[in-house]
């Protein structure tokens, strides 16, 4: 591997006396570590409510169902994380999950498809209502906000009529053989000899750990990862690199797309059926896991684990403040508090450790 | 008489230490020069004496009274201009609101139009310029553009004004208009601060001079006249610098690699002929706004080829994109605009190294192996000197010159064998500019085939073995190099300005 | 037994219990095994008699807790948590308003699975089932009719009447609008549907704006509006007023805000519901249940709570009659417990 | 004025204003006139008021490049706080509407200074201090639905010169005009759309952008708070659920009207324009009695469809020009 460069070429460019740049900040501190900071925050926190209410570590009525939710609105902060690695966003990732539900349903009520054939099919539509989206973003330059804010118009209009159209009660309730099991099984019911898992854990999380290690491949191995990652960056300088920017950003909603229809689907198996409101929850904790993890809304700089601990920390708060008897009055408010000084600790600490990198050049 | 003094100034930033005890002197009534390499802290010395930057120590002296500046506000107030290395205008406001940014002038509360509008003019008058300000800056040319922000700077009613390279992008001519009114300014008493990396000009306009090393001057407040320009970049680069010899190369007969016939585009080019051998360098000349670039990017398919044909080794080609260039017909090309199309500035090195060849490293299912990519890195960083700490550092934080580096790296990575350079050279200093001419010569005398887009006349003559000018998005004719400035110059500014076009 | 078709075999239900059983109400024996706890699907002034129902349950059947928890934000997915966190605090009785009717099963059986005992209330599952011990709710179905008929009868018999309601992707909703649909096929034609509006009980302004385009476009060929929902509700009332239309306005509830409307004649009439009643006899029960006093003999039977037209005429008694249909619900349910 | 006139012709208010008449001339059809009777254009008015308003409050907002998730959540606990003091505490009419009205602007000051002062994302911080405020309104009302405020408020609500124009339009419409002159006229309101239009020059320029956030937050928490005075005035009662229609159409207004989501565009006659495009669409979904689906439905493809067009005629501008218009092409989504 030499490129075309002469040895004089090369001595001459190879100035003994220049300065040798630092990385910025130089090593960071461990502290400064947004994702070690989470994990910490989220474990005291837990602890924090298991000693003010034993009951938060109640394997069957609440670490299943928070570990459940957990995985789901992981998902959807990946599907959330997915454009935003190309500096888009996607208001609609709770409509398009409505929408794939709703190929899903009918695949179920019509066409009496098995669980993971219609899972597939959601999957297939809502990978292709993603690309609707990338493909007109891409080919009108028009900003993502508005396009999927559009998308977004459009779907809510279109759902509830095919719903009214095809279904008496406004949902499809035809459940296949093995949802009911999907939303309640847990580890414990799988077993390899006699060693069984952990009956705290839902087989449902499975959905959100292959989400995490797919996504997670992707962006840390594979060359579409990267390109995605440089077309966050600067699309400009991606474009003038050879990378096909218009494909990436169709590529990136798809899979936002994808992502959202499988939260949905396990939206939908965790609560029963499959209705036209399903994802009408996803924008927040969309956004939240992904930024609270590290991820980055202009683009071009992702954290899988991040977004699962953010997703977590939101979800753990939540959950105490569900078990410490908190009102409708007091919720929200404690809610917002919270993540405002969970955001702002997290702007401390980088100003923190960037005073720390100043030394002599 | 000392105008300003700015004494053992220290700034630090984060990681560097970029001001280190300057001290620069401007006297009434004269031009002063501001020299230094790349990140030696000459905008970072401009933008702490206006305000914009809190200094770390030292004291600034206006007037004989000493001064700080909370904001660029107060400097203006103070009768400071400045005019600064990076564009400066708001897109949705008129000529006249730019020019009057700073201090709006009103009547019973609300924005004066009237008062902008023949205030505006004022300015744009003693710049010689014929805008009307009502007109959105949307409107204006590069030189335009340049200009209007000179008459924002002069529009504080400035004694000192500091213009950091405010020739970068304009033409010779255009300079010259420009130097005409720094001499006017200079006749009224006025100080001027003149950074730039074109040694000419500084000869030409400047009286006294202060060199910058490493965040601190090695030269301070001397007469330019006792110089000469060896001893200023001798001072610049901190050793005694060997003017630039390259090592003899021939262009052997071949059939050339890119040729071009009768192509017309989207963007007005019309009838534009052309051709690259392999070995050989091909200068393209013209003014700014010739339309050179944007030649170059509807070759790579980003504009539409409305006539004419473009062959590559021979055969006709339609290149769709950047990627079907690279790809299916190994063109590069090596932008002029570095910081927005040429690196990304967020992301490490090794990935801007990386982002042509990914798919040439990868394996099934997209996987790139993380050590062919580290080792392919680690090489092109070795061969192009790239200075850097360690490959995961972010582009961003590199100097201009190896911000170059890396955006040229990615091409060589990719083996291509037509490179197209715009600019290379732009903002970079004397010694890495060498660098890069030597690379640059390297490069074709290994065979690639090499069209060199520069608005740089000495660099042009120093590389090219012909040179093509172009002006309004035409051909005006061909020159072969004979290495000869005083020739060479003549025989191009001739060939810009003929009526038709002639073939040399 | 079903609920949702159309048919009246709930209201037989309640009909047949009333009349079949003379036996007064069962008297709960231990209620200090019990915390109750009353979920509805969110914030709303439907729900408000509820909480302070709740603390009667409590102190009347000496329960050892009784809570009100809104917190479920009308998602369903809020809602199971909400119901996973009081049972992980003790809680062994619930009575839930469900927010998704079509989930609504599914959350019923995870509970009970866990061996609690749950009542639906206000509300019943969609389909034919209920998994709930029991289903106490209006018939929302009979609800509408009810309120179409009173204001078929304020219009005089004939004209065109236009349907307000909520969100149209909820079974609730269908269920009323078919409800409204058979009190106007029963006139024969006299009285024609001009239109239903739907999806505008998410907040007042949308109602309000809702309701001044409608008036405004057609407001002249309409006689009657009947709204069975809130915000539509307030929304009618109002916006009929201050158009000094001769429209008669028929809502549903009896908030503070539609009977001051009641009293002074801008509402017709009210439809209103029985949310004490649920909330204590549906405590009542949940009590019987968890301190396995008593089983019930077809486990998800469906009673009518009742609904009770207010006018004028009856604006400071229907309370009375509420009060009864309360009392008798207890009786109704007597017949179909077997206790101990 | 003749440059004025024929840059007009090429704007996208023009487009607006074309559309809005083509639109209004076929309800009129559609409605064999019953449009143009003064009832129905009252009522086509008064519903306008609140739209106008919120819309120049996300507009103010983008104009300086950041957003504001929280414009239902500020102006349904300013209505209710009113609300709540006129009804309850039996504070007098100007005084709670005041109170109001500093109650808003100062949760647009916060989410200002948060933005500030954190740097963290405006997206984020107003959609923390959503969440917040829904809460406090929550609090605050309860799932009561308060009306027992004075009868002269309500009049002054429903009261419409003429019979045809709604007070509360004009009221609305004189904010438009006030915040027109105000970024087109004042210094403060061209430094706004400066810091809005780049950044960095106006930083160079002396400009605080710091300054510019603040102040054009706290502008669109004042403008909440006409819009929630209106509000009190106009419906029948105040409770939780008010303003929980208003962010989508905050977003549609600016956006139809031309606003970019970068920054620096001022487009009040814009956003007016598109609020009324938007009720015409209510207008004719109670004409027709269609489903409300079909009005998201059609919202939806209004506004992608403007949004592209705009886009096409920015793109064909652009060709030749060296200070670039802020570039809504640019992936870099909100930041
Ligand atoms: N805002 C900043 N934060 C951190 N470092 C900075 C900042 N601005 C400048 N620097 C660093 O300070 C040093 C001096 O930069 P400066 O821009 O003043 O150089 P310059 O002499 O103007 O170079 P050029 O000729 O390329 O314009 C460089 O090392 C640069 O990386
Ligand atoms: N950055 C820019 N500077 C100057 N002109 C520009 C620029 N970008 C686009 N243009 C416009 O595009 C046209 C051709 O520009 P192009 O960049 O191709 O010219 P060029 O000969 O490469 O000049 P240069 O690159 O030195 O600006 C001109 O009409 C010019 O006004
Ligand atoms: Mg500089
Ligand atoms: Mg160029």
């Amino acid at each position: 591997m030499s490129a075309p460069v002469s040895e004089t070429a090369t001595q001459a460019l190879q100035e003994p006396d220049a300065p040798t740049e630092q990385p910025r900040g130089g090593r960071t501190p461990w502290w400064a570590n947004q994702r070690v900071c989470l994990l910490i925050l989220v474990v005291a926190l837990s602890a924090l409510f298991g000693i003010l209410r034993p009951a938060f570590f109640n394997q069957q009525l609440v670490v299943f169902p928070l570990l459940r939710d957990i995985a789901m609105f992981t998902v959807v902060g990946l599907a959330q994380l997915c454009v935003l690695s190309i500096g888009h966003m996607n208001l609609a990732v709770g409509r398009m999950a409505a929408f794939s539900m709703m190929i899903t349903g009918i695949s179920y009520d019509l066409w009496h498809f098995s669980l993971y054939a219609g899972l597939l099919v959601g999957l297939v539509a809502g990978a292709a209502i993603g690309a609707l989206a990338g493909w007109v973003i891409a080919r009108t330059g028009v900003n993502s906000f508005v396009v999927t804010l559009a998308l977004d118009f459009l779907l809510l209009g279109l759902i509830p009529l095919v719903y009214t159209g095809l279904t008496d009660n406004a949902a499809f309730v035809t459940k296949p053989p093995g949802m009911r099991e999907l939303r309640n099984y847990s580890l414990a019911d799988v077993c390899i000899g006699n060693v069984c898992g952990s009956p705290a854990v839902p087989q449902l999380t499975m959905f959100a750990v292959i989400a995490m290690v797919v996504v997670g491949w992707i962006y840390s191995r594979t060359k579409l990862g990267r390109e995605l990652l440089m077309t966050g960056t600067s699309v400009k300088a991606a474009e003038l690199s050879g990378i096909p920017t218009a494909r990436r950003v169709i590529t990136a909603h798809a899979m936002s797309g994808c992502l959202a229809a499988l939260a949905g689907f396990m939206l939908a198996v965790s609560t029963g059926s499959i209705k036209a409101t399903i994802g009408e929850e996803f924008m927040l904790p969309s956004f939240l896991g992904p930024i609270l993890g590290g991820t980055l809304l202009a683009g071009g700089f992702i954290s899988v684990w991040g977004t699962l601990l953010g997703t977590a920390l939101t979800t753990v708060i939540r959950k105490g403040l569900d078990l410490l008897g908190v009102g409708l009055e007091s919720l929200n408010i404690y809610l917002g508090l919270i993540l405002l000084v969970a955001l702002s600790t997290d702007r401390i600490r980088t100003v923190l450790s960037d005073r720390q990198g100043v030394r002599k050049r | 008489m000392t105008l300003f003094l700015a004494d053992r100034v220290d700034k630090l930033f984060p990681g560097v230490r970029a001001l280190d005890g300057v001290t620069l002197k401007l006297e009434a009534g004269s031009v002063h020069a501001l020299l230094g390499e790349n990140g030696a802290g000459k905008s970072t010395l401009i933008k702490v004496i206006t305000g914009l930057y809190k200094p770390d120590g030292g004291r600034l002296v206006l007037d004989g009274s000493e001064v700080q500046f909370g904001s660029p506000h107060e400097s203006a107030s103070a009768g400071i201009g400045v005019v600064h290395q990076e564009r400066n205008l708001i897109p949705g406001f008129t000529v006249g609101e730019n020019i009057l940014l700073q201090k709006l002038p009103t009547s019973r509360g609300l924005v004066d139009r009237g008062a902008i509008r023949s205030e505006a003019a004022r300015w744009l008058a003693e710049l010689d310029l014929d805008l009307d300000p009502d007109q959105p800056v949307t409107e204006l040319s590069v030189a335009q553009a340049q200009l209007v922000e000179i008459a924002k700077a002069l529009s504080v009613e400035s004694r000192v004004l500091l213009l950091d390279e405010p020739t970068a992008s304009i033409t010779p001519n255009e300079a010259e208009r420009l130097f005409r009114v720094v001499a006017k300014l200079k006749n009224d008493g006025r100080s001027v601060l003149f950074v730039s990396h074109k040694l000419e000009e500084v000869f030409q306009i400047c009286d006294t001079v202060t060199v910058l090393r490493d965040g601190a001057s090695v030269l301070e407040s001397g007469p330019l006249a006792d110089l000469t320009r060896d001893q200023v970049v001798d001072l610049m680069v901190g050793r005694v610098h060997e003017a630039l010899a390259l090592p003899p190369r021939t262009v052997p007969e071949s059939a050339p690699l890119l040729e071009l016939s009768g192509v017309s585009t989207a963007t007005g080019h019309a009838d534009v002929d052309l051709s690259v051998r392999p070995g050989e360098i091909v200068g393209l000349y013209g003014l700014v706004g010739a339309g050179r670039s944007e030649l170059a990017k509807a070759l790579l398919g980003l504009d539409r080829i409305t006539a004419g044909e473009v062959k590559v080794r021979g055969q006709v080609v339609r290149i769709r994109n950047v990627r079907d260039a690279l790809r299916n017909h190994k063109i590069g090309y090596v932008t002029e605009n570095r910081k927005e199309e040429g690196v990304f500035l967020e992301q490490s090195v090794s990935r801007n190294i990386a982002v042509t060849v990914w798919d040439r490293l990868r394996k099934a299912l997209g996987y790139v192996p993380a050590k062919a990519e580290a080792a392919m890195v680690a090489d092109y960083v070795e061969q192009l000197g790239i200075r850097i700490a360690s490959p995961a550092q972010l582009a961003g934080t590199l100097s201009g010159g190896n911000q170059q580096k890396v955006s040229l790296a990615k091409w060589l990575a990719a083996k291509t064998e037509i490179l197209i350079i715009d600019e290379p050279t732009v903002g970079i200093d004397v010694r890495t500019k060498d660098a890069f001419h030597t690379l640059i010569w390297d490069l074709a005398a290994n065979g690639l085939a090499i069209l060199l887009i520069t608005s740089d006349l000495p660099e042009m003559i120093t590389l090219a073995d012909r040179v093509v000018v172009m002006r309004d998005h035409r051909v005006q004719g061909e020159v072969a190099n004979d290495h000869d400035y005083d020739t060479m110059s003549q025989q191009v500014i001739r060939l810009i300005h003929a009526e038709g076009t002639t073939a040399a | 037994s079903t609920k949702n078709t159309g048919d009246t075999t709930g209201g037989t239900a309640g009909d047949d219990a009333s009349s079949g059983t003379s036996a007064g109400p069962v008297v709960l024996k231990d209620g200090s095994k019990v915390k109750l706890a009353l979920v509805p699907g969110g914030a709303h002034p439907y729900f408000q008699p509820w909480k302070t129902t709740a603390d009667q349950d409590k102190t009347e059947f000496k329960l050892a807790g009784a809570t009100f928890n809104e917190t479920g934000e009308w998602d369903q997915g809020k809602q199971n948590n909400v119901l996973n966190s009081l049972a992980a605090q003790g809680y062994n009785a619930f009575g839930i308003f469900g927010v998704s009717p079509t989930d609504i099963n599914s959350t019923f059986e995870d509970l009970k699975a866990k061996g609690f005992v749950v009542g639906s209330l206000a509300s019943c599952p969609a389909g034919d089932t209920n998994s709930a011990d029991f289903c106490l709710s209006t018939d929302v179905e009979a609800a509408a009719y009810k309120a179409a008929k009173a204001t078929i009868e304020a219009m005089g018999g004939e004209g065109a009447l236009v349907h307000l309601t909520g969100n149209n992707v909820d079974s609730n909703t269908q269920r009323r609008i078919a409800g409204v649909r058979k009190a106007i096929a029963e006139t024969g034609g006299k009285v024609t549907e001009l239109a239903v509006v739907t999806d505008i009980d998410e907040d007042l302004q949308t109602a309000q704006k809702a309701v001044a385009d409608l008036l405004a476009s057609k407001g002249k060929d309409i006689k009657g509006i009947v709204t069975t929902a809130y915000n539509p509700a307030v929304a009618a009332a109002d916006g009929v007023a201050s158009s000094k239309l001769p429209i008669k306005v028929v809502a549903i509830d009896d908030d503070a805000k539609i009977l001051a409307g009641i009293k002074s004649g801008g509402v017709a009439a009210t439809v209103a519901q029985n949310p004490v009643g649920q909330a204590y006899v549906g405590g009542w029960l949940l009590a019987l249940l968890g301190s396995k006093q008593c089983t019930m003999k077809t486990p998800g039977v469906t009673v009518d709570s009742g609904s009770f037209i207010v006018t004028k005429a009856n604006v400071d008694s229907y309370d009375t009659e509420r009060k009864a249909k309360t009392a008798d619900l207890q009786k109704v349910f007597a017949a179909q417990l077997s206790c101990q | 004025m003749k440059r004025f006139a024929s840059t007009f012709a090429r704007t996208t208010e023009m487009t607006l204003l074309v559309i809005c008449v083509v639109f209004f001339v076929g309800l009129v059809i559609a409605s064999d006139g019953d449009l143009l009777s003064a009832n129905s254009l009252r009522v086509l008015l008064q519903f306008l008021a609140v739209p106008v308003l919120i819309g120049l409050a996300q507009m103010v907002v983008l104009a300086v490049g950041q957003l504001n998730l929280a414009v239902g959540a500020i102006g349904g606990f300013a209505a209710v706080s009113m609300g709540v003091l006129m009804a309850e505490h039996g504070v007098p009419v100007p005084l709670a509407l005041l109170i109001g009205f500093l109650l808003s602007s100062a949760a647009g000051l916060v989410n200002g200074l948060l933005v500030v002062l954190t740097r963290i994302n405006g997206f984020i911080v107003t959609l923390a201090t959503m969440t917040v405020l829904l809460g406090v309104q929550y609090r605050v009302v309860g799932t009561r639905t308060v009306d027992d405020y004075p009868q002269g408020l309500k009049s002054f609500g429903s009261y419409a010169v003429f019979g045809v124009l709604p007070l509360i339009f004009l009221v609305a419409l004189v904010v438009a005009a006030l915040l027109a002159v105000m970024l087109r006229r004042t210094v403060p309101g061209r430094q706004l759309l400066a810091s809005g239009g780049n950044p960095i020059a106006a930083r160079l320029s002396g400009i605080s952008n710091d300054r510019s956030v603040i102040i054009a937050h706290t502008l669109s928490g004042a403008i909440l708070g006409v819009a929630a005075i209106l509000t009190v005035a106009s419906s029948p009662g105040v409770n939780k659920s008010i303003g929980g229609d208003w962010l989508l159409p905050s977003f549609a207004a600016p956006i139809i009207g031309g606003a970019l989501l970068t920054g620096g565009s001022a487009v009040v006659l814009g956003t007016v324009l598109a609020a009324f495009i938007v009720r015409f669409v209510d207008t004719a979904r109670a004409e027709f009695s269609l489903e409300p689906s079909w009005v998201n439905f059609v919202v939806g493809a209004v506004v992608l469809g403007s949004v592209v067009l705009g886009q096409v005629r920015t793109r064909r501008q652009e060709r030749r020009t060296v200070v670039k218009a802020p570039d809504a092409a640019v992936a870099g989504g909100v930041s």
